[in-house]
């Protein structure tokens, strides 16, 4: 395969354009109409949007539900709230509920995380709200090629799939094939072999991960590191035998812990005989505070998790049992 | 335009077999066939029928909690209704569903909805659809006045006008949103004075006269199906029941309001319509035409209660589409 | 203390009068106005709102903010999807935000669950999503006593409370006192000691747990039944030394598992080194299917766990390690 | 009723406090000392000032992500305003709110807020507070054009009509939300004619206008202070600059759009306005204005630099109150 470097952004925009080439029933809804999908597809089938993320998040339920397969960007997750009844009562239930005569394909995209001092509203990864309802798949990139190939899974996909999109890996270059690829939802991704211990990390704490085992290596310590990828459905099997390979886990997101992905990460671990078994310390989370996010970037910082609390976090675990 | 007299009669039909087929609904669900809950739309059939009958198969509508009225006229089987309100593996939605949840989008109903105001921007979709798709296809929400305070109406019509769909906006105003008069709820004069503020069409029609709503339909139709955008069409109704089957269920409602109401019952003055406009039609026809629908009615609890309970682990299925 | 027999249900309404009563600053909205309040408190204290949702509990937050004391009863929680981006984006932070520099004292009240037939719309225990938020308290009582004496306590609170109320269990009747009492926010209780396995069990599900427990005491299994009975903040010190002392746990709740109150509890448990090592066996999730809930009765009934299933995951548990 | 000459004066100097605060946090926010994103107001100061000179202090406002203008007219303090975009703990929010959190609920002032159309149902529960307190206090809600078109919009009004509440709804209809034109996403010829369908009255006025702004605000604040409900107030206006200070950000406005826009500033309409009613205002008393203006200004950023960067550990505190 041949590859080029693109950011994360642009694999995005390329998963798009590529999938409404492919199929002339997307169509893209936004409050602001991308001008390059504009040009190339049309302000019929890109639409931009009044500031009314709950009709226009029904309305893409119901073209889905009248055969078309409609992509929709809320811009920052903070935004689809103003849509939660639509995401809840309707998207995640309506195949079910109706007997499961008429598919709904639809991908909500939206942006998640902080670090870019906006404060409480516009910094916010809630990915686990809806982990907790069933009915809707849940993808989480964290690189270019992760982006572009899930997403174009989301949008060939016959369900409501929510693409939470990590606002400071916006930037960061990767590479992606130039041919036509997909990646599955539900397959974890090893992004670094390793054997003393397992770091499963979400989005941008992946990479955060990374450096962290960099860093431990020197120390002779050896760390896998497990990204989900996606997080309904979520990949236990991955997840357990690298576990039960290591005897030691920290589970790192950019959320908060309470309730959060990693609770749930945490407790399909344990709950399994053989990786509880495995467990030689405690499993660890390593997550956002669990307040609010601040704007002054002095507040900010000692919030998020990263790969310094990563480290103390494996120290921790390494040290334990 | 008018309806035939052949329609007219069709309508009727209809009105009554809604209205039958309910009376079996309540009956059965207190008696324990029936789980869940129950709202009747007894009262308002001409709204459903007057409006169905202004459309084509192929366009679509959508419903509220108050959903089989919309379902019959939009032509659902009664057998698969009542095999849903049943709970059975015949039913619509396989007994996932039951009374708020039936849907049938074969002949173009999207469902009803338990969430007041939900439906109105997800039928707006089904316009887009129609819209995009380009053949004159037309998309229908029928929704209470307790609805149209919600966020979701503005939302929803003002993307319709903006974008011009072919949508009719049917108001079912009943006066009342479960135990709340819209005299609380409203200070304009009328629910449609809202459509001014999205540049769209109205009109407010006598809910209980089935030819009154059948003709504003017919024009709010062709006005979308021209491509010159949706309507906001307020039909004036009552519902002659509580607000659910509930047994006991209480209903503040003044006893004066709902005689008055009741005095103008759609289905009678339908039949008294008829009798005057075509001589021929009688009590005995209506008599007949009831016994046909009361058979019709029989066979649906009779399909209903030979289908099975779906198996507990269907409860699995359906959670995601391949 | 003398006391009295009253219902579940009827210990809400208990608690909201005694409470308006004592503060002229409460009022009450919902879209029926409670006649009985009505009559007591007057229609510019209770009122009935307009299908709006989002705007009324935005009025609530104004109303807060402006030094009203708002009881607002959404009724069933599906409905406060609707409002979810005055709970999300506004109620959780608002108080953050702006530094402190006012409070916002609201009542959140809302039933959940299911076993009524009402499908998937009506049927929902969605409370793990609020956890996941930092800024509300959330309680969710299991008898009339823990009804009455929380939501005292959640009215005189001055920061946004949540109160998720069972519907299975609005007829259930429970003593309560004559006198004024109330029930600490943030206090789990153990509604049946035992030693030899705890089952956290949540609302409806503690009677059922209290059943299974009675049920295993014939087989001797001495059994312990915990009721957080508020779920932020969680009170992880009753938990963990109920589970340090059995070493067994068994976790109950209506909602499903999936990043659900069940999954936190069992990270709190299996985090904390001295809980982790007392774990006998893995810690058992018993939960509702991970489905939308399914309007037959022969199907509801197989997706929500109670007293036979809650038996055994105590099995498992006593079998396993 | 027209302002007095003091008042004009004092409306002029709040409108170029605006300004200059704002071009100074551009500048500051562009070389980095000011983080994460603003909002400017810049071109449509007459809209705030004209409305806030029509209240009293205990008037209570909200805003929305464009907050500086509103808060500088109610009468916030600079030097708090500055320090919490520096992100200080003398900053209003102690640091943790920044631009699109400002608020002082001492002076009335309800906060800036991220969420468009947030703010519009939680200000209307301050106007039931004044309402059920009983002494004449009036809420007052800035949204923007774009907001206009959002759910929370008509459940409020709808709410603020049916229960007379001592409402202003000021809406800042500057033609654009982000990058999408107004054009796109209304329908109906003005925003305000969707007071109508609430049984509200409403005004269109010049937004760039300070006096005509006014003296719609006065005429509104008083019908609401003597009990008889809402206003809906559209304002025109125009805002000079992109939608956010963010450096290279897109601006599909027309170029021709923006320059007559610009060509009726709201401040040198102003001067010129006192310079002709009253002979003795001149160019150089507006000089020694804004020379004080631009000291008020340093002197904020002087406060800000001053003023600690909050301890980490302080991103625990405030989560609850006690
Ligand atoms: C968002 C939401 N809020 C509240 C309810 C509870 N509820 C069900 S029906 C109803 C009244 C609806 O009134 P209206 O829209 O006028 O319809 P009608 O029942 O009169 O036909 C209410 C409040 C709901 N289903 N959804
Ligand atoms: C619910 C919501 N959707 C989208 C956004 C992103 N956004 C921020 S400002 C804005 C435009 C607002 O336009 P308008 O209300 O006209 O105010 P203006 O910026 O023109 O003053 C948008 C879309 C948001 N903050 N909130
Ligand atoms: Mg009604
Ligand atoms: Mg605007």
């Amino acid at each position: 395969m041949s590859m080029r470097e693109i950011s994360y952004g642009r694999a995005g925009m390329e998963a798009l354009v590529e999938e409404m080439r492919l199929d002339p029933k997307t169509l893209h809804l936004a409050t602001d109409a991308p001008p390059d999908l504009v040009e190339e597809f049309g302000a019929s089938r890109v639409r931009a949007t009044p500031i009314a993320e709950n009709a226009f998040t029904g309305i893409a339920i119901g073209a889905a539900g009248s055969g078309l397969r409609p992509i929709v960007n809320w811009s920052m997750v903070t935004f689809c709230f103003v849509a939660m009844d639509q995401i809840v009562n309707q998207a995640s239930k309506i195949h079910y509920m109706f007997g499961g005569q008429q598919t709904f394909p639809i991908v909500f995209r939206s942006s998640v995380g902080g670090g870019t001092s906006l404060a409480a509203q516009h910094s916010q990864s809630p990915y686990s709200m809806f982990m907790n309802l069933a009915g809707l798949k849940l993808i989480l990139p964290s690189t270019p090629y992760d982006m572009k190939g899930l997403l174009k899974s989301a949008i060939r996909d016959n369900n409501p799939v929510l693409s939470f999109e990590s606002t400071r890996l916006m930037g960061l270059k990767g590479e992606v094939p130039d041919e036509d690829y997909t990646v599955p939802i539900g397959v974890a991704d090893v992004k670094r072999e390793g054997s003393d211990v397992t770091v499963i990390a979400l989005a941008w704490l992946v990479h955060e991960a990374l450096a962290a085992a960099e860093e431990m290596d020197k120390e002779g310590v050896s760390v896998e590191v497990v990204d989900p990828r996606t997080l309904f459905p979520l990949d236990e099997e991955t997840m357990r035998a690298s576990v039960q390979k290591t005897g030691r886990v920290v589970i790192a997101d950019e959320a908060g812990p309470t309730a959060g992905a990693a609770a749930e990460i945490a407790a399909l671990l344990t709950e399994d005989p053989a990786t509880f078994k495995a467990l030689a310390a405690p499993p660890k989370r390593v997550c956002a505070l669990q307040v609010p996010i601040p704007y002054s970037p002095s507040m900010e910082n000692h919030v998020f998790p990263d790969r310094k609390r990563i480290i103390a976090g494996i120290r921790e675990v390494m040290a334990a049992g | 335009m008018t309806a035939s007299p052949e329609l007219q009669r069709q309508m009727l039909r209809q009105m009554q077999t809604i209205r039958r087929f309910e009376e079996r609904a309540s009956d059965d669900y207190r008696n324990g066939a029936i789980y869940g809950v129950v709202h009747c739309y007894i009262g308002e059939e001409a709204v459903a029928v007057g409006v169905c009958s202004a459309l084509d198969a192929s366009d679509q509508i959508i419903s509220n909690h108050r959903g089989h009225g919309h379902c019959i006229a939009k032509g659902a089987d009664l057998n698969r209704m009542m095999a849903e309100l049943y709970g059975r593996v015949d039913g619509y939605c396989k007994g996932k569903g039951g009374s708020m949840h039936i849907a049938d989008f074969a002949i173009g109903m999207l469902g009803a909805n338990g969430i007041v105001g939900g439906g109105l921007s997800i039928v707006t979709g089904a316009g887009l659809a129609a819209q995009m798709e380009g053949k004159g296809g037309v998309a229908v929400c029928f929704f209470g006045d307790g609805a149209s305070n919600a966020g979701s109406f503005h939302e929803s019509l003002n993307i319709a006008a903006s974008w011009k769909l072919p949508m009719l906006y049917v108001c079912e105003h009943n006066s009342w949103a479960a135990n709340t008069s819209s005299k609380m709820t409203h200070a304009a004069d009328n629910m449609s004075d809202r459509a001014a503020g999205y540049g769209i069409p109205s009109a407010v029609v006598d809910g209980n006269d089935v030819m009154a709503v059948y003709d504003a339909a017919v024009e709010a139709v062709a006005r979308a199906r021209a491509g010159e955008g949706p309507t906001l069409l307020e039909c004036k109704t009552y519902r002659h029941r509580a607000h659910t089957e509930r047994a006991g269920a209480v209903d503040p409602r003044p006893a004066e309001e709902i005689a008055s109401w009741m005095a103008r019952d759609p289905i009678p003055m339908l039949v008294d319509h008829l009798k005057q406009q075509q001589g021929q039609f009688s009590d005995k026809e209506f008599q007949a035409m009831d016994d046909e629908i009361m058979t019709a009615v029989e066979a649906s609890v009779a399909f209903a209660e030979a289908s099975p309970f779906p198996a507990p682990e269907a409860a699995l299925e359906d959670v995601f589409a391949d």
